[in-house]
């Protein structure tokens, strides 16, 4: 039994089948990606799971307690918590205020030294570069146990990756992460677990050897993935 | 540090937050406000025009605070201001001329019915959630309460006279520097409040809100809360300064509270910066003031074509007002952005 | 015979209702424009036709043409020098500046109106339209209301063609339904915001003289009507020029008939309360993964409670 | 290499602070058929925007037809023959298939009403369903329709933005078709796709758009070597 497990989950709008009985399952403390192209259901399922969106049939169940019908903020404050691909953080609010907002069981200092914010701690949120709007949105999300995380990559520079990638890595020690990840060497790189999502549905789940080695994602897929 | 607390709930950090809130900084910005108002004193004295402005001055003045509690907070726009102070002012009235009850009384009630009449507002504003649709929504609210008011025999569209000048226990305020003092009072208890508001957690929540929902709920708060919270706050203060206006003049009349007022009010809190804490005041002197100056020249009734430029103006070119535009360029003016909870005090 | 006289009445009230919503549709469909300052630039229209006309003396066919052009330079000025200047802003800032400019731009043209012409009251004669009448079924109908009623079916005719067979009608049609699409298509916006603008107060110039030798003028007449306006609007649907058509007449017919049994306080109250109803179930009917009224109205009920008693 | 009809020089674009593309350099050769590929993400859809004039550029040149295009709004690109199909089938949902195609025309002031007609030929399916409203139609019809909005004000070459995402393998192949048989009455065709199979049919050119760059692969007969080779490099 995962920390999160997720069955048969389906999620419509209007005609278009957004998630189509996508079941997976996350481990406590390891790392999960979830890949696919444009329009695989990536988002929506990230929305179903925080309750942004409230799925049409199926379930999600956190820690033993089904989430499926509570509302955003409720399964935010039993920890589960996500960023969003917008890199959203309060714009007229400091570095330091956002982060207290966003901290009730860790210390908010002790996020802003593991995130490298001290510097920065009084600028406005307006006036933060687009690195810094990332580290200071993981730190807003990095308050619960279970982080789904949105393209942290995207954007950002070859030079700042690096960073990045050791600050989840030192997420990762004590908390479990779901990340949405386009670029498939820092998924596989990263990930102790792979879904696979394609249009709706999952196409293979597994860790990254299992998944290189799948031949129907290989072939369907992995190859338009990976650039 | 006291969002360190691993155990701390999220009702138990708001209090605990709350508690903490640093005292001065209110205190100082309440402070601030009296020192001014009394250095006005002595025009007041001197002259019987200079007083009757001094006092729609400090008037609108606290309504104006009011409102900027809904309007920059939350950033609700919420067209009903006017409403919200007329029942305020007609609700203290009634009680005063047909139940005899004490002034502090009914300026009280007055108060309170502003603020759940206030709650309806906000309740509903959170249910529609699309800006245009709140102004539409209260705007028509508030020719609601006009024709209710103005149809209801007790009111009617001659309003209410006769009821009693303000009073605390056995003072009563008669002769204009009294009720200027006293309205002073009031403002700098209103300054405090909105500076408190302000730097607590919940003015920060709100401010949050207004600005990002989805981002608030995903980080465990529930917006709603807030949206509510400062429409009942300000409406209170709103209803509280249509009491006042009401036993200061000595008339309320419905057709005195609707558009025309809201709109002043709206131009008074622009002008001035909205969710600043000294923009009301600053907004009120210059959209009561400046009118009373241009026509004591001989001018005539400017009032419309100021207002009616003012907001243009301002919202072409000075977006966050004149303190909101002084605290950009100069930083820690007003409420420069710093919180007291911030956690390394 | 009453009923005939009220239905009469409804249909005349309806005419300016319809024209008066229609006109502010186009500006507030298109441009995501709530025009505040409709109201106002409806005066204008009489006072510009009641200055030429009543006091300067030329025949009334001219003073309505200058009322329309004058009021459509006055459009086109306002669009072009203050609203399109707030087109950049992000989206809230912009339904707030444009609130707020619109109603700055009122309150100045309302005391300009009642600083040269005053506050009184002003009739206005419309050649002798108004004294000529014709009997319908023993009721007595004014050649002018005969006007109107044939003034608004005009307006409508020719908006329909506008719409459905002008290369402008297109261009508004296409930024109503998607505007960046519109843009990408090849679309002018900035031309096509000018025509909207220009010709919503072309036709709420031509409404407002109307109205004016109807009823009487005075500088802020049209501020009730500006409200109806979001009524007619909202309820026959943002930026539906015939739905504004339908819905005006719709209320033109329920006020004239209402008012035989109730009085004016109540009836406007009453299409008050109903605006707000309608915005209040339009929220809950549509907001997502809610099925039924009765359950969305529940999961507001509940999210309200707690997010106070929590 | 034939003539040039669009080139990109060192083109960059970002919104706010996220750069989008970097250094982007392009030359679509007039009359053949350029692809670009890429993930999702990468940058393609924002190169077209910049090129029809939807997007500013922060820095860098667009030439069309040696005129430096940078800064001209789209219906004045339009007007000198370089249109835009935006990706996901978008169409004005309540204008019927007519009403769609002359709201397309406007921009094209005077351009002469046969060019209806030749569209409709090439369009059977839009023949048929004129007085359809364009929102009742299915995915692929509606895709249909974007082209033909595209092709109506006679451009000199048309920008496609995925034209397939979404649609079913038959649909798939008369997209295909008409892609070709657009580049046979002559018009230069810019695709944008996030899988390969469709270039591999028609593109003369491939480019590998990632992370915000654009690489040349080569011409057909090369490219598709070269698309497997950095494939296996990357997947290892």
């Amino acid at each position: 039994m995962g920390i999160l497990e997720v069955t048969e989950l389906r999620r419509t709008f209007g005609g278009i089948i957004a998630l189509d009985s996508v079941s997976l399952s996350v481990t406590e403390g390891e790392t999960t990606v979830i890949i696919g192209a444009n329009g695989a259901g990536k988002t929506t399922l990230f929305n179903c799971i925080t309750g942004y969106h409230m799925p049409d049939d199926g379930n999600v169940v956190f820690e033993g307690t089904d989430i499926s019908q509570t509302p955003d903020y409720k399964v935010a404050r039993m920890g589960i918590r996500r960023t969003f691909q917008e890199v959203d953080v309060f714009d007229e609010l400091t570095v330091a205020e956002n982060i207290s907002l966003g901290a009730f069981q860790s210390n908010p200092r002790e996020l802003m030294e593991l995130l490298d914010l001290m510097e920065i701690h009084d600028k406005l949120g307006e006036s933060l570069t687009l690195f810094e709007r990332k580290r200071v949105a993981l730190a807003l999300a990095a308050d619960g146990q279970l982080l789904l995380l949105d393209e942290v990559f995207s954007g950002l520079d070859p030079a700042e990756k690096p960073a990045m990638l050791e600050y989840l890595d030192a997420l990762a020690e004590e908390k479990t992460l779901m990340l949405i990840e386009h670029d498939i060497e820092t998924a596989f790189d990263l990930a102790d677990n792979v879904v696979v999502l394609s249009q709706g549905r999952v196409l293979g789940q597994g860790t990254p050897e299992e998944i290189k080695e799948d031949e129907e994602v290989q072939e369907k897929y992995l190859g338009e993935m990976a650039l | 540090m006291s969002s360190s607390e691993a155990t701390a709930t999220h009702e138990e950090e708001l209090d605990v937050d709350l508690r903490n809130l640093e005292w001065t900084e209110p205190i100082r910005a309440a402070a601030f406000v009296l020192v001014g108002g009394l250095v006005v004193v002595p025009f007041v004295i001197s002259s019987n025009y200079v007083g009757y402005v001094a006092l729609l001055v400090l008037m609108f003045g606290i309504m104006a605070s009011g409102y900027n509690i809904m309007l920059g907070w939350p950033n609700l726009l919420v067209f009903c201001p006017a409403a919200l102070a007329v029942i305020g002012g007609v609700v203290s009235s009634l009680l005063a001329i047909q139940m005899g009850l004490p002034f502090a009384v009914t300026l009280l009630i007055g108060g309170l019915t502003a603020a759940i009449v206030g709650s309806a507002v906000a309740a509903s504003a959170i249910i529609i959630g699309s800006t245009f649709e709140i102004v539409i929504a209260t705007l028509a609210f508030e020719q609601i309460v006009y024709y209710a008011f103005t149809n209801w025999d007790r009111v009617g569209p001659t309003g209410i006279s006769g009821m009693p000048n303000p009073s605390l226990g056995p003072l009563v305020f008669t002769s204009q520097v009294e009720q200027y003092v006293f309205l002073l009072a009031v403002l700098v208890l209103v300054t405090f409040i909105v500076t408190a508001f302000d730097r607590s957690l919940l003015g920060t929540l709100a401010v949050a809100t207004g600005e990002d929902e989805e981002l608030l709920r995903s980080i465990g708060y529930n917006p709603s809360r807030y949206k509510l919270v400062s429409v009942v706050l300000g409406a209170f203060v709103l209803g509280i300064g249509g009491a006042l206006y009401a036993h200061v003049n000595g008339l309320v009349t419905p057709g005195a509270f609707t558009l025309d007022q809201t709109v002043l009010l709206l131009v008074i809190a622009v002008l001035g910066g909205l969710r600043t804490i000294y923009g009301p005041i600053v907004g009120a002197v210059l959209m009561i003031g400046l009118p009373e100056i241009v026509r004591s020249l001989g001018f005539g009734d400017y009032q419309p074509y100021i207002i009616g430029l003012t907001l243009i103006l301002v919202i072409l070119f000075l977006p966050s007002g004149i303190v909101g535009g002084v605290k950009d360029y100069f930083g820690d003016f007003d409420n420069g952005g710093v919180s007291a909870w911030a956690f390394w005090k | 015979m009453v009923l005939l006289e009220s239905l009469i009445n409804g249909l005349i009230q309806g005419s300016i209702f319809a024209v008066f919503a229609a006109s502010f549709t186009i500006i507030f469909g298109v441009m995501d424009i709530p025009n505040m300052g409709h109201a106002a630039l409806f005066a204008g229209g009489a006072y510009v036709f009641y200055q030429l006309v009543n006091l300067t003396g030329l025949p009334w066919i001219v003073g309505l043409i200058g009322a329309v052009l004058a009021i459509a330079v006055l459009g086109a000025v306002v669009e072009k020098t203050l609203l399109s200047r707030l087109y950049g802003r992000k989206e809230s800032e912009y339904v707030f500046g444009v609130i707020l400019v619109t109603i700055g731009l009122a309150r100045i043209l309302e005391r300009g109106y009642a600083q040269i012409w005053g506050h009184a009251p002003k009739y206005i004669e419309l050649g002798n339209l108004q004294e000529n009448s014709v009997q319908v079924s023993g009721t007595s109908v004014s050649h002018l209301e005969l006007v109107v009623i044939a003034f608004a079916v005009a307006n409508f005719a020719f908006l329909y063609w506008l719409i459905n067979y002008t290369d402008t009608g297109l261009s508004l049609q296409a930024i109503v339904q998607n505007r960046e699409l519109a843009i990408m298509r090849g679309i002018n916006v900035d031309r096509v915001f000018l025509i909207a603008f220009t010709l919503g107060a072309a036709m709420i110039a031509a409404a407002g003289v109307l109205n004016a030798a109807m009823f009487t003028l005075e500088p802020t007449l049209g501020f009730s009507l500006l409200i109806k306006a979001f009524i007619i609007v909202i309820l026959g649907g943002i930026g539906r020029v015939m739905g504004a058509m339908v819905a005006g007449y719709a209320l033109g017919l329920y006020e004239a008939f209402a008012v035989l049994y109730l009085s004016s306080y109540y009836i406007y109250a009453s299409e008050f309360a109903v605006l707000i109803a309608f915005f209040l179930l339009k929220a809950i009917v549509l907001s997502e993964g809610e099925d039924s009224l009765i359950a969305g109205l529940k999961e507001r009920a509940t999210s309200l409670r707690q997010g106070v008693a929590e | 290499m034939s003539d040039e009809i669009l080139s990109v020089s060192d083109l960059e674009v970002s919104y706010g602070d996220m750069t989008v593309l970097r250094n982007v350099d392009l030359s679509v050769p007039e009359g053949g058929v350029v692809s670009v590929v890429g993930a999702n993400g990468a940058g393609k859809t924002t190169l077209m925007k910049a090129i029809s004039g939807v997007k500013d550029p922060d820095s860098g040149e667009i030439t069309f037809r040696d005129e430096n295009t940078v800064g001209l709004d789209p219906h004045e690109l339009i007007q000198r023959g370089l249109t835009y199909v935006p990706e996901r089938h978008t169409v004005f949902p309540e204008m019927t298939v007519l009403e769609n195609l002359r709201t397309a025309m406007i921009p094209a002031e005077g351009s002469n009403s046969d060019v209806l007609e030749q569209v409709f030929e090439l369009f059977p399916i839009l023949d048929e369903r004129r007085q359809q409203d364009a929102g009742t139609m299915s995915g692929g019809q509606q895709q249909m329709l974007a082209i033909a909005q595209g092709l109506v004000v006679e451009p000199d070459i048309i920008l496609l933005d995925e034209p397939t995402l979404g649609l079913a393998p038959k649909i798939v192949e008369d997209v295909r078709d008409t892609i070709l048989e657009i580049s046979d009455n002559g018009v230069t065709v810019l695709l944008v796709d996030e899988k390969i199979q469709l270039s591999k049919e028609v593109a003369e050119d491939l480019y590998l758009m990632r992370k915000s760059t654009l690489q040349y692969l080569g011409e057909r007969g090369e490219f598709e070597a070269e698309y497997e080779r950095i494939l296996q490099e990357t997947i290892e």
